[in-house]
This record gives C-alpha cells, sequence and structure tokens, in this order.
C-alpha cells in the first residue's frame, strides 16, 4: 500500500501542472456565463475627497512599501523551494549527502520567511483597502474569482511546505524520496501559480484588457489575466526569482564561511556559495532577454508608456542600473579571481587578473558615461558646449553595445582561467587549442569593436542599432565555441582536488554585494516598472485623483528604495539568526 | 651652351624679384577673396555683405589708411609688422574672453588658420590695394618710458584735464561733448578709459603710449607728438598721460568667466539711492552684454560692452544698484545729449529679470522676456522730461508678444544718478510679494538677466542690449560657514582612529 | 611598495582621466572624473587583493603605523593630520557655493515633421534642393554658396564667427556659447534636414533636454526665406569642407 | 557577531553608495505634474479651431507620436483629409459615415471602420485598427477637440475646412468639463 502510494503521489503532483494550467480556462468559461446576467460598472471617477486619510501614514509610501517587502520576501520563498527541490534531486542524483543537507538548510530557512511573506502581503492588503477602497473595489469585482483561486493555491502551497519540511526526515530514502520530490514539486507549481495570479492583478494595472474604454469589465475574467504583460511579466519574474534567491543563499552561505571555524564546514560553505552564485550569475544572463520583451510589450501596448520609461523622464534611472550591474559583474569576476586559489594552478593565472580587470573596468566606464553630461558652468564654457568629442561618443548605444559584450567576454574569460586552476590537459592537442581558443577571442573582440565604431559612428543612422545583434551573436559564440573546447580538451585531463575553504574572507563581501546590489537593483526597477503609469490606477482606464497620483524623482525613490532594502536585509538577518540558534539548539538536543 | 644658361639665371635675376611679389599678391588676393572679402569687400573697399552691420565698420583698403600702427605719426603706411599683427590677431593681456583679433570688433584673428607666410602673403595684397609696395620699417621708440609712479600719474592727470578731456571726459569715461566721426563717416565714440579690457590694440601703458603718439589716423584722436599741434605734448608728458591713463583702468568691473551675482542680506531697510554707504559692502559682477537680434527690430551697434550689478536683500525684498558707463544722460532737454545723440533720442533704461515664481529644478522660461513660462521683469526708466521724471514698473511677460504691466506703485521703487558719463541706478522690489514675484531661498541660487536701453543710441523697445539668464544667489547671513560638521567629521575620524589603535593593542 | 604601487596605479589613471582637460582644453567633466575614479580605486583595490598574501603586504605598511611602537612619532602625526584634513575637506565641500549644474542634450532628437511657410517638412525625407547642382551644373553651385554665405555674413556671424568656429563678436557674452561648425563633432555629425530645423526653429523650437530657455538662437522662420536657409546650409558645409550626413 | 557588524556595516556601505549616487550624483529631473483638466479658451475663428487642432494633434492627442514616418506605426495623415471622400467607396470599409468629415470624425473615435492596408493590429487581417478611439479615456478628447483636430488634418491636406462649431453646443460642453 504504501509502496503504491510512493509512486502516485509524484505522479499525481506531475498530473497537477497542466490542471493549474487548464483550471482558469475551464474557471473563466463558467464565470463568463455567469456573467451575461450580472452587469458590470465602469471605472470609477474619483476625486480626491475620495481618499481616506489615516492620521499621518502617507498613504502611497505605506502602500510602496508594504507591496515591496512581500515582493522581495515572496521573490525569496519562492525561488528558495526551486533551489530546494533542485539540490535534493541532485544529491539523488548523485548521490551525494552533502546537496540534501544544504537543501534542508534552506528550508528551514524559508519555512519563517513564509509566514513573514503571508504577513506583508495581508498589510500590503490592509493598505489597500484602507487607502485605495474604491481601487480595491473595482479590481475585486473583476478579479474576485481569481482570488478564491489565490486563496486556493495558498492552501495547497502552505499544506505542500509543511509536508515537504516535516516529511524530509521522514521520508529519506527510495521510493518515500520520490515521493518526497513529489511534494517539492507541487509546493514549486503552486508557489509558482500563486505568483502568477498575482502578476494578473498587477499587469492589469499597467495594460488593462477585457473591459472597455470606460472600463466596464467583459465578464471574461481570461482575458483581463492575459493582459498584454502577463506573459513576459511572468517569466521575468520567474528568472528573476532564481536569480535572487541564488544570490541569497550565497550571501548567506558567505556569512557562514566567515562564522565557522572548522576546516569541513568552510570548505562546505565555500561549496554551497559558489555553487549559488553560479546558478544567480546564470539566470542574470538571460535576464536582459525577458526585460527585452517586457519592454516591447510595453511599447506595444502604449508607446508613451515605452517612451516614458526608456526615453524621458527615467533615462537617467537606466544608468544607474548600468551602475548597479556592473558592479555586481566587477564582484562576480572579484570572486573567481580570489577562487583561482582553490585549484593547484591557480597561481600561474594571477598575472593575466589585472589585464582582464583593466578590460572590464573600462568596459564599465564605457557603459555608465552618460549621454548628456553634467557641465559646470567652467567646464562647459571650456567645451564651448555641452558636446565633448571625446566622451560624446561613448554616451551612444553603439558604444555601449559594445562595451557590454567585451565585459561578458572577459567575464567568461575569468570563468574559463577558473575552471582551468584545477585542470592540466593531456591530450596532444592542447597548445594548438590554447591557440585556437586565444584567436577565438582576438577575433571576436576585433569583431565587436569593429562592428561598434563602424556602423556606430562611420555609417548612416539608420545601422546603428543593427549592429548590436551581430555583436551579441559574436559573444554567444565564442562562449558556446569555447566551451566544446574546453569540454573535449579536459575530458581526459588531470583533475586535481579544488581545495574548497581556501579562499581569502575578501572574497565573501563579493557575494554579499551581490545580494545587496540584487535586492536594491530589484527595488528600483520595481518602481520605475510601476511609475510609467504615472497618475493612472489602471492605465488609461481608472485615473489617480488622490494628492500622491504625481510622480516621484528618482533620488526619493531611491531613498524609500534604500530604506526598504535596509529593512528587508535586517528582517532577514534576523530569520538567519532565528534558524541558526534553532539549528544550534537541534544540535544540542541530539 | 654655359653662356645661354649663364644668361637665363641673369635674366631669371633681374625678373625675380618682380615676378615673385606678383605670385605673392595673387596668393594673397586668393586668401583673401576666400576669407576676408565677406566683411572687407572683393575690391578691398570695406563694402562686404557684413559691412552694414558693424561698428566700427571693416576697414576700407583702398585708402591704405590704418587706425593701429606703429610707425610714427606723420608716416601714413604701417609696417609690415603692424600688418601681420592686425591679419592675425592682436591679442593682448586684458582683452575680452575668446578674441582672438583686434579686441572688441568682429575682426578675428587669423593664425590659426593662415601660416606666417600667408599672412604675409595677404599683407602684400592689401599693399598692393593702397598702391604702396614698400612698407616703412621704423616704428616709434619706446626707450623713454617713464616709470608709473604716483608723481608721473599726478603730472598725467594734470595734462589729461587739459588736453584729452574734451573728449575722453573728465573722469576718462569717454563722456564726449563732441558727436564724432571718422574719415569714412561712420560715427565713432571717444574710448572709455576705465573699461581697459575694450581698447582695441592693447591697454599696457605701451599700447596706450604708442595711440598718443601716433594718434589713430582717420579719426579725431591726434598725435600729441605733432609739432604742428598745439597740443603737442613731449615724449615724457606721453607717457605721464599713458601711466595716468592705465591707472583710470577699473578692473574689478570686468566680468569674470562665469559671473555669480552675490546678494548680500541686510538685516534692515535696503538703501533706495545709489549714494548710500550700505552697498560698499556688497560684492560686484559684471556681466557681458550682446545686442537683441532675435526678434523684430534688432540692433546691431551696441554702445556699452557690460554693467556692473551689486544687490543686497532682506526678508521682503531685493536691491540691485546696477552701474554702466553712457556718454550721455539721453535726457531730452539736456543739450549735450541731443547733440550726441544718433537720430531721435530716448531716455536711457535698464530692466532686472527674474523668473516668475518658485522654479523646479532645471526649468526655466525663455530668457527674451519668457514664453509659455511667465518671467517678472522690474524696469527703470530714465526721464523722458523734466517734469515727468525717473520711473519704475513691473511687467509680467509670457513672450514678446504677451506683456502685461502691472501697478508698481510702492512695490518697486528705481532711482539713477548721472554722473560724468556713468549711471548708477538702485532697483529695489518685493521678492515673495505675490506669485507673480520671484521666490528665493536663502543661501539659494535663482536665474537673473538684465536689459539696457541707451537712448543716445537709439535703442528703444526691442532695440536694446542684454544679458542671458545669469545666477545669482542669496547668500546667507553671518560670516562664514558653520563649523560644526568640519569639527564633526574630524572627531569621528579621530576616534575611529583611535578604535583602531585599541582593537590593534588588543589583538597584541 | 605596494602601497605605493597602488597609489602611483590610481594617480596614473587619474592625470590620464585630466589629461583631456589640461593639453586639450576638453575638460572629463568633474563629476564624471568622480564616479571614474571611484571604481577605478575599487578595481585596482581589488585587483591587488585577490590573494591574502597580496592584501597583507598592501595594508602592511598602514598596520605597521597603527601596530608598530617604534613609529609612534609617525603615527601621532599621521593620527592628528588625518583628522585635521578630513575636517577641511568638509569645510571646503560646504564652502563651495556653485550654481546648479544643468543637463542639456546637444543634439537633441528633432521633430518628425515641422510647419513652416504654411507648409509641412518631413525631416526624414526632405534633402537640399540646391544640393543636386553640385554635381549637375558647379557654376550655379557656386553661385547658391556664395548667396549663403551673403544670408551667413548679414544674419549668423554675429555670433558664429568670420571663422565658422562658433566665435562671433557677441560670443563671450552668450550663456550657450554658439555651435562652431568647424570640426568634425558638429554638421559633419547632421544631415542637411537636421540643420533646417534647427535654423527654422532656433532655440525657442529645441525639445525640453535642448535648453530652450537658455539658447540664444533665434527662430529664422520669420527672417529668413526657405531658400535661404537651404543656401546658407550649402555655405556652412562648403566653407568648413564639411559632407552632410545622408540617410542612404 | 563580530562578522555579523563586518557585514552589516559592509552592506550598509554598498546601499548608501548606491543612494547617494541616486540622489546626488545624477541631476535631479522633475516629472511633469499629472495634467490637469484646463477648459481651454473656446475657438471662434477658422483659424482658432485649426491651431487648437495642431495642438491637440502634437499633445493632449499625442497623435504625433504613431503618425509619423519616424514611429511608422500608422500612417501618415497628410492626405488623409483629402482622399477622406475615396476611402467611404473602398472595399474594406464597414462604417456609416457619408461624406469626408464624417469619415475623418468616424475614424478619430472608431478607427476600426477603416483599416489603410498594411496597418491593422498583428494578426487581424487589416480588419482591426491598433488605434485607440480619441475618445478613450486614455486620450479622453472632447467633442470640440475632435472638431479641431478635424480641421486641422482637413487644413494639412489643402482642402476646404468643413468642419462648423455650434457655438451653443461647445461652449455648453467646456463649461461641462
Amino acid at each position: 500500500m504504501e509502496h503504491r502510494l510512493n509512486r502516485i503521489l509524484p505522479l499525481a503532483a506531475l498530473a497537477a501542472i497542466p490542471l493549474l494550467l487548464i483550471l482558469p480556462h475551464i474557471f473563466s468559461e463558467c464565470h463568463a456565463l455567469a456573467a451575461e446576467a450580472a452587469k458590470f460598472a465602469p471605472a470609477p471617477v474619483l476625486s480626491s475627497g475620495d481618499y481616506p486619510k489615516a492620521g499621518g501614514v502617507n498613504p502611497r509610501l505605506f502602500v510602496w512599501m508594504a507591496a515591496q517587502m512581500h515582493l522581495w520576501f515572496a521573490a525569496f520563498v519562492l525561488a528558495v523551494p526551486i533551489f530546494v527541490l533542485l539540490l535534493e534531486v541532485v544529491g539523488v542524483i548523485k548521490k551525494d549527502s552533502r546537496y540534501d543537507k544544504v537543501a534542508y538548510e534552506f528550508l528551514r530557512v524559508s519555512l519563517t520567511a513564509y509566514s513573514i511573506t503571508a504577513i506583508t502581503g495581508g498589510v500590503l492588503l490592509l493598505g489597500l483597502v484602507v487607502f485605495y477602497p474604491d481601487l480595491m473595489k473595482y479590481l475585486s469585482a473583476i478579479f474576485g474569482s481569481t482570488m478564491l483561486f489565490y486563496a486556493l493555491f495558498f492552501f495547497v502551497e502552505s499544506a505542500a511546505l509543511y509536508v515537504y519540511y516535516y516529511g524530509w526526515k521522514a521520508m529519506p530514502s527510495g521510493g518515500l524520496k520520490w515521493a518526497h520530490i513529489g511534494v517539492g514539486l507541487l509546493l514549486n507549481a503552486s508557489g509558482t501559480t500563486l505568483m502568477f495570479i498575482a502578476n494578473a492583478w498587477v499587469t492589469f494595472m499597467m495594460t488593462p484588457a477585457g473591459v472597455d474604454i470606460a472600463g466596464v469589465f467583459d465578464g471574461n475574467v481570461w482575458h483581463a489575466v492575459r493582459n498584454h504583460l502577463w506573459g513576459p511579466m511572468n517569466l521575468h519574474r520567474f528568472i528573476a526569482n532564481i536569480a535572487y534567491g541564488g544570490s541569497i543563499v550565497a550571501a548567506y552561505a558567505a556569512y557562514r564561511f566567515l562564522g565557522v571555524k572548522d576546516r569541513a564546514e568552510k570548505a562546505h560553505y565555500d561549496w554551497m556559495g559558489y555553487t549559488a552564485n553560479l546558478v544567480a550569475i546564470g539566470a542574470l544572463l538571460p535576464l536582459p532577454f525577458a526585460g527585452y520583451w517586457l519592454t516591447a510589450e510595453i511599447y506595444a501596448y502604449s508607446q508613451q508608456m515605452g517612451i516614458t520609461l526608456m526615453g524621458g523622464l527615467f533615462a537617467w534611472l537606466f544608468i544607474i542600473q548600468a551602475v548597479i550591474i556592473g558592479a555586481l559583474f566587477l564582484a562576480a569576476n572579484y570572486y573567481l579571481w580570489c577562487g583561482l586559489g582553490r585549484g593547484v594552478n591557480g597561481e600561474r593565472y594571477y598575472k593575466y587578473v589585472k589585464y582582464i580587470a583593466f578590460v572590464i573596468a573600462a568596459a564599465f566606464l564605457v557603459w555608465f558615461t552618460p549621454h548628456t553630461l553634467v557641465l559646470t558652468p567652467e567646464e562647459a564654457a571650456a567645451l564651448g558646449g555641452q558636446y565633448h568629442p571625446l566622451l560624446g561618443p561613448l554616451g551612444l548605444m553603439p558604444a555601449k553595445n559594445t562595451a557590454v559584450n567585451i565585459m561578458l567576454l572577459f567575464t567568461f574569460l575569468s570563468f574559463l582561467l577558473y575552471r582551468r586552476a584545477h585542470r592540466t590537459p593531456t591530450v596532444k592537442w592542447a597548445s594548438k587549442g590554447n591557440a585556437v581558443e586565444a584567436a577565438l577571442f582576438t577575433a571576436a573582440i576585433v569583431n565587436i569593436v569593429w562592428l561598434g565604431v563602424y556602423y556606430g559612428y562611420f555609417t548612416n543612422s539608420v545601422y546603428k542599432v543593427a549592429s548590436s545583434v551581430p555583436q551579441v551573436a559574436t559573444t554567444l559564440f565564442v562562449i558556446v565555441a569555447c566551451l566544446v573546447m574546453e569540454y573535449f580538451m579536459h575530458r581526459k585531463a588531470e583533475i586535481s582536488e579544488l581545495r574548497w575553504g581556501v579562499v581569502p574572507d575578501r572574497s565573501q563581501y563579493a557575494l554579499f554585494l551581490i545580494a545587496v546590489s540584487f535586492t536594491w537593483l530589484m527595488g528600483l526597477m520595481g518602481f520605475v516598472r510601476s511609475a510609467i503609469r504615472q497618475h493612472w490606477h489602471v492605465y488609461s482606464v481608472m485615473r489617480d485623483n488622490s494628492p500622491d497620483a504625481f510622480t516621484p524623482t528618482i533620488a526619493y525613490a531611491a531613498k524609500v528604495v534604500s530604506i526598504g532594502t535596509i529593512i528587508f536585509m535586517a528582517m532577514i538577518a534576523f530569520i538567519f539568526w532565528l534558524s541558526h540558534m534553532g539549528q544550534v539548539k537541534g544540535a544540542g538536543d541530539e | 651652351m654655359g653662356m645661354r644658361l649663364l644668361t637665363l639665371f641673369a635674366l631669371l635675376f633681374c625678373f625675380s624679384n618682380d615676378v615673385f611679389a606678383q605670385t605673392e599678391i595673387d596668393k594673397g588676393k586668393a586668401i583673401y577673396s576666400r576669407l576676408c572679402a565677406f566683411c572687407h569687400g572683393i575690391e578691398g573697399a570695406g563694402d562686404g555683405p557684413a559691412a552694414a552691420y558693424l561698428n566700427p565698420p571693416p576697414r576700407d583698403f583702398t585708402l591704405g589708411l590704418y587706425k593701429w600702427k606703429s610707425t610714427k605719426f606723420d608716416e601714413y603706411a604701417p609696417s609690415d609688422d603692424d600688418l601681420a599683427r592686425m591679419i592675425s590677431g592682436m591679442r593682448s593681456h586684458d582683452s575680452i574672453p575668446g578674441w582672438d583679433g583686434m579686441n572688441a570688433t568682429s575682426m578675428p584673428g587669423w593664425s590659426d588658420l593662415l601660416g606666417k607666410e600667408e599672412v604675409s602673403h595677404v599683407a602684400a595684397y592689401l599693399k598692393s590695394l593702397a598702391g604702396y609696395d614698400n612698407a616703412p620699417k621704423s616704428a616709434i621708440d619706446l626707450s623713454g618710458k617713464v616709470k608709473a609712479d604716483s608723481a608721473s600719474v599726478e603730472r598725467g592727470k594734470t595734462l589729461f584735464k587739459d588736453r584729452c578731456a574734451e573728449c575722453h571726459g573728465v573722469s576718462g569715461r569717454g563722456d564726449a561733448t563732441k558727436k564724432l566721426k571718422d574719415d569714412w563717416g561712420a560715427r565713432t565714440w571717444p574710448r572709455d578709459l576705465t573699461e581697459g579690457w575694450t581698447f582695441r590694440a592693447g591697454s599696457a601703458p605701451e599700447d596706450i603710449y604708442a595711440r598718443i603718439t601716433i594718434g589713430i589716423p582717420g579719426t579725431q584722436m591726434p598725435s600729441f607728438a605733432d609739432p604742428a599741434s598745439k597740443k603737442m605734448m613731449t615724449d615724457a608728458q606721453r607717457w605721464d598721460v599713458a601711466n595716468y591713463a592705465v591707472s583710470l583702468n577699473e578692473s574689478e568691473k570686468k566680468p569674470s568667466a562665469n559671473p555669480v551675482l552675490k546678494a548680500m542680506k541686510l538685516d534692515g531697510k535696503l538703501p533706495d539711492g545709489p549714494a548710500d554707504a550700505k552697498w560698499d559692502k556688497a560684492a560686484i559682477s559684471g556681466f557681458y552684454l550682446f545686442p537683441q537680434i532675435f526678434v523684430s527690430s534688432k540692433s546691431y551697434t551696441p554702445s556699452v560692452v557690460s554693467v556692473s550689478v551689486k544687490a543686497l536683500y532682506n526678508d521682503g525684498e531685493a536691491a540691485f544698484l546696477i552701474e554702466w558707463d553712457d556718454p550721455t544722460n539721453s535726457m531730452p532737454w539736456d543739450q549735450k545729449a541731443l547733440e550726441i545723440a544718433d537720430g531721435d533720442l530716448f531716455p536711457d533704461s535698464v530692466a532686472v529679470q527674474f523668473p516668475s515664481g518658485q522654479l523646479k529644478p532645471g526649468d526655466r522660461p525663455y530668457f527674451g522676456m519668457g514664453g509659455p513660462k511667465p518671467v517678472t521683469i522690474w524696469q527703470w526708466k530714465g526721464p523722458e522730461s523734466i517734469e515727468e521724471g525717473q520711473r519704475a514698473r513691473i511687467i509680467d511677460a509670457k513672450g514678446v508678444k504677451n506683456i502685461n504691466q502691472r501697478l508698481a506703485d510702492g512695490l518697486l521703487t528705481a532711482n539713477g544718478i548721472y554722473d560724468n558719463g556713468r549711471w548708477r541706478v538702485v532697483i529695489k522690489g518685493p521678492l515673495k510679494g505675490s506669485d507673480k514675484d520671484p521666490v528665493f531661498e536663502e543661501g539659494g541660487f535663482t536665474p537673473v538677466a538684465f536689459a539696457l536701453w541707451d537712448g543716445s543710441n537709439g535703442d528703444t523697445g526691442g532695440r536694446h542690449l542684454m544679458t542671458g539668464w545669469q545666477w545669482m544667489t542669496f547668500e546667507k547671513q553671518g560670516e562664514g560657514p558653520s563649523y560644526l560638521w568640519p569639527v564633526a567629521a574630524g572627531v569621528i575620524v579621530f576616534c575611529g582612529e583611535m578604535l583602531w589603535l585599541f582593537s590593534a593593542r588588543k589583538k597584541d | 611598495m605596494r602601497l605605493l604601487k597602488f597609489v602611483l596605479t590610481c594617480l596614473f589613471f587619474y592625470l590620464l582621466l585630466k589629461a583631456p582637460g589640461l593639453f586639450l582644453g576638453k575638460p572629463v567633466p568633474s563629476s564624471l572624473i568622480a564616479m571614474y575614479m571611484f571604481f577605478i580605486v575599487i578595481t585596482v583595490l581589488l585587483v591587488m587583493t585577490i590573494t591574502d598574501d597580496g592584501a597583507e603586504k598592501l595594508f602592511a605598511p598602514i598596520r605597521s603605523l597603527v601596530e608598530d611602537p617604534s613609529k609612534k612619532l609617525i603615527r601621532n602625526v599621521v593620527f592628528v593630520v588625518v583628522p585635521i584634513v578630513c575636517g577641511y575637506a568638509v569645510y571646503d565641500s560646504g564652502e563651495k557655493k556653485a550654481p546648479p549644474t544643468e543637463l542639456r542634450a546637444v543634439h537633441p532628437a528633432p521633430p518628425a515633421i515641422v510647419k513652416a511657410y504654411g507648409k509641412t517638412f518631413d525631416l526624414a525625407s526632405i534633402g537640399n534642393p540646391f544640393r543636386k547642382a553640385e554635381k549637375e551644373d558647379p557654376a550655379a553651385f557656386k553661385a547658391f554658396v556664395k548667396e549663403g554665405s551673403e544670408v551667413y555674413f548679414k544674419n549668423c556671424f554675429f555670433c558664429h564667427g568670420d571663422k565658422l568656429d562658433g566665435k562671433g563678436h557677441y560670443a563671450h557674452a552668450l550663456e550657450l556659447r554658439p555651435l562652431p561648425f568647424t570640426g568634425t563633432d558638429t554638421i559633419a555629425q547632421l544631415q542637411e534636414s537636421y540643420l533646417f530645423w534647427r535654423i527654422l526653429k532656433g532655440g525657442p523650437g529645441l525639445p525640453r533636454e535642448g535648453g530652450p530657455s537658455i539658447s540664444a538662437m533665434p527662430a529664422w522662420e520669420n527672417e529668413l526665406t526657405e531658400d535661404e536657409i537651404w543656401k546658407v546650409i550649402l555655405f556652412l558645409y562648403d566653407y568648413t569642407g564639411n559632407t552632410p550626413r545622408s540617410w542612404s | 557577531m563580530n562578522n555579523f557588524l563586518k557585514v552589516a556595516l559592509f552592506s550598509l556601505f554598498i546601499i548608501g553608495v548606491y543612494t547617494v549616487y541616486s540622489v546626488m550624483i545624477i541631476p535631479p529631473i522633475t516629472p511633469e505634474e499629472p495634467p490637469k483638466e484646463e477648459a481651454a479658451a473656446m475657438p471662434v475663428t477658422v483659424d482658432e479651431l485649426v491651431a487648437l487642432g495642431e495642438q491637440v494633434y502634437n499633445g493632449k492627442g499625442a497623435c504625433a507620436l504613431c503618425h509619423s514616418p519616424v514611429a511608422g506605426r500608422a500612417p501618415l495623415l497628410e492626405k488623409a483629409a483629402a482622399v477622406a471622400e475615396a476611402r467611404l467607396r473602398e472595399k474594406g470599409y464597414n462604417g456609416k459615415a457619408t461624406d469626408a468629415e464624417e469619415y475623418l470624425y468616424e475614424s478619430l473615435v472608431a478607427p476600426s471602420a477603416f483599416v489603410v492596408p498594411g496597418f491593422g493590429a498583428s494578426g487581424t487581417n487589416d480588419t482591426i485598427s491598433p488605434m485607440p478611439g480619441v475618445k478613450d479615456p486614455a486620450i479622453g478628447l472632447s467633442e470640440t477637440e475632435i472638431k479641431a483636430v478635424i480641421a486641422y488634418l482637413q487644413q494639412i491636406a489643402g482642402v476646404e475646412v468643413t468642419v462648423k462649431l455650434d457655438g451653443g453646443n461647445a461652449i455648453q460642453e467646456a463649461s461641462g468639463r
């Protein structure tokens, strides 16, 4: 009996996923039938008096902060189970108990975070209902049915989480282990579905669908859910969550690494930090493409919204983004350079680091050189105007595309060196292989720079953008080609054991930087996503006539995001501390 | 064979001088028609397409008369060096910034485009236009220079009053009593000697001595070395006058590269007139003016180069002391003003312009009387008749075509004194009076602009001189900045050091 | 020694950034230098600390200053001087009162169409109607350029200069200096239709980022005819030896 | 604890750097205030009507955002008023207009009545226009403004401006907003 159950459970969990995807369809059909009788009201036209005031609380700030907290925690609790599940599966396949141990450690952490997510979600809901009652009334008239689903999946997720966590020790091996993995799958599926549902509400506010021009709902909730931005937003948030979860896990490992004395434990946390960071950076790379899709859909829905985002008001926000992503790259590279010491042959690569660093830093500087320079009157007078003959060209897109591609290539080079730090190829054509790789790199750099300079500055404007595609193609080609070559070159290489734990403490700070930067960046990009609606609750359908309808400046948003980040980090630290206490106590009990 | 070659060489030798000269002139002419003809005309008669819009007008080369030469007064032609200097640029130590040619005229310096040789080719062509080929080489003798001590300046002052004040005014501000024209019929103004940076050919004692000694050919500025003149001075006397002229220069009035007008805070009442001693402490800022050449009635022949401004403020008001040198007071009952005026005589006037109300960062109204975003203008106008007296008015403008005059009674006062070629006008008005008035915050910056009408130069209505937006700051009261933060920073750093030190000790 | 190397490396890059200002008169904006240096210093620091050994050597002089009893005197001096310097830096930064810096795009994006002379001009497709004479009828072309030169010297040269170098005799008084046409970074980068728009609409016609409130360029549509504008554009390119950018 | 302090300080430093950069280094740009609904001066003459139309076309209506050669998202409208009459007889026309002015009005408020070939919403085979109706709240033009835009379109196409403003109606509407 038990045996059979073990087989059925994972299958059931798997079957649940398509069901989850079909359900809204079925439901909306029924709903539409029911709606034919019911008439929906148009979006209310509000005046500033319609917004309740509550003491000295700034409604907008309150909702903003609550939403941001909820999003950060949600991202964390959605990402960690994905991680945990992956680690568990890998552990089972590789038969390596290290993975299992880490996975379990994390699940415990996310348990507390899970409840905090629920609490912040409740606070957010409270804030919205109290301060924006008319908006909530309007939205819930449309999305009422999905909210039922939300509750349902919330229940499923909670149940799955508890079973998953408390069943960990009880289902240690064999079929039971697979059943346990099935529960993990259910946990992830329901969590992700929860996010998809919530995304629909948010994206509806940006690109409303299923309503007419006056905001009258057509009764089919599926139309409202499947609005323009729903798909891209789901993808973007899903990938970002993985990257984010990875960075937080890495930061946690880094913290533990600094704390433990025992060699074995140090090695364990070093390995954990490295693995988590690799996942984080790996997930970061496709993120821009998801971002492009999102932006393209915004443009497709409303040119005005797109221009506000990229060209107008928020152009400087993308300079900030460039600075932060540049800092992320520098930190990731630094982590790899420090890690060279883990391999026995690492030292021979130290001498290349400064050149790589120089190129990456130079590319970074080009990347954030703004198109419009901030000049003092003296400088403007000396230049005879705002145009700078040396820096001016660096402010344009071709220069930035070139810089980013070069930066990617050299980061990849750091990674190659890191991989080679504990490998010595034995194949005969090793030196030739190296030469080919070097040639590939050189050719790629020449090609990228040539494309950027030629198409960017010496041909006509129409081609300016055209150079970016072949540039990216060049970079991707080199990465793939080198990885393939490396695989064959090192297939039978002498691989020495990596000396996990043998890294400077400083390298761990790079992981903190990545986690903090991710958090801050998420807050900032979340702000711009929401702010491009400008003075609309539901874009073009329901106007925001509250006294807070203005679009805040970047400086104001940055301050809010910073305060939010600090609060969030403090809470995360508290959670880790809590779980750590529990662990120590648990260890004592045993 | 050998014989024939020799003859050829001999022939070549004979003609070569002439032949080379001819090609030089041709080369010079080619350069001239490419670069110079736009102002000086194809034929060199000073009648290029731009000529009508320039004051001083471009030189007419057919006469061969040059103002800024270094040869003796009785020598008609300039030296080759003079020509080269005039073409390639006459930068002096004190010229207007950015000017590489003949100072305060539209003649640029060509040394960045033309090499020495090319300059000499152009010079050769110019000489051919006037019909003389060999220029004199003798320059005036500068060896008798007299040291500029107080005695020399004092002697110079006496001589100046006697010999020069008739045109240059007793204060040397060029407040002439005569209407002057040069030999080409163009209007000329005696130089304002207090503004050394506007001198065409330098303001060093040597430069001034040269002008006194040689005169400025073609104008009423005579040579004071000419024994035939009643006003002839000895070499030493001319140096004394030059020394005195140098001492007249008020270099603090020269606009700096990026002038900021600093308004000083006063506790009590702001002064109503320019004579008040409260002005003495306020810092002076100079601003270059450009003529209005943007819309409708344009002005191409400005008569004032810059204004000097001081500002004071208290909690509710701001006062500006605006000074500029003007040869006449432009008062229509004043005989001298009437005589000197170019055409109709209008009253002089000056105005200060602010953005109206609170300003968002980087958000300014159009500098030329506003646009969709409004400006407030405070204007002072000189008297049109004896009875009427001076006037003050507030203008709310949203562009040149959308102007509203506001009743200024009691809000704005303005008061000017004209004295020896200089206007000193005080304009005092409300800050934060209504939402139309300028708003300031202590320690903050606000844009400000000035406009000036010289009535005797035909300025009236849209025809005037102006500045673009300049920065003005309302300085905080109380001398010096706060020392709290610097001290706090020092203490924090010191504590950090101590902490470090003790933690290091502890480790040991 | 390693510390010295660190300082020298940073100094080297600092001088590199300063060089355009010192030698070419084209200063890199101080705000940008500050940012560049921030990241350069960090990068150099990162490179020099990838190994424990390297980091140890780098910081050894500072550590010994604090910990080595034999360096008591230097330590005391440094410990007194550093807070004073910091205090002064704060004092100095509080003292500096510069007007707010403002942003201005040099070649802001032109609109798609402009209206003037009762017509609508599509900036993407219009070209200089006199340009084709350059190849077909050089003599006529020369005449057009000459007419353009007269327009220039009657209207433009007061600000943009005899030499088209942006140093006209009123230029010194203008807050935004008139643009030079010489060199390869102004009109050589632009199409003729762009110049047409700029001349037609002037400073007031600039978009927000172009500083419409401070540009002294008049809107010439009220003063010049369409043909005059096209001819003066011919002259600008002809005199400076530049060629206009084209789309095809 | 010592480690915790170090990490916390490090994180605060990073956040501080980002904040200082965003607040103090990059130039402050203040976004536009939310638009206030202002009753514009009522046009009386044809010229005023055309001027208002141009203003709406480039401003509030945001028409030029798409109807421009650069954007290339929508047909150019220089000749729209001139070809309006002919549009009524085109095969794809499915509106109710009977003359050129009505056609223009219809294409503003119900853009899908006729879709210029090649400019339909993707995948609709030119049957549905991607353009929002101008009465749509996102644009929200009043009757007067729509008429002004039609007058403007007629003027740039060089045809006679046929739009008549019903004075009473327009004034009533202006005070209603």
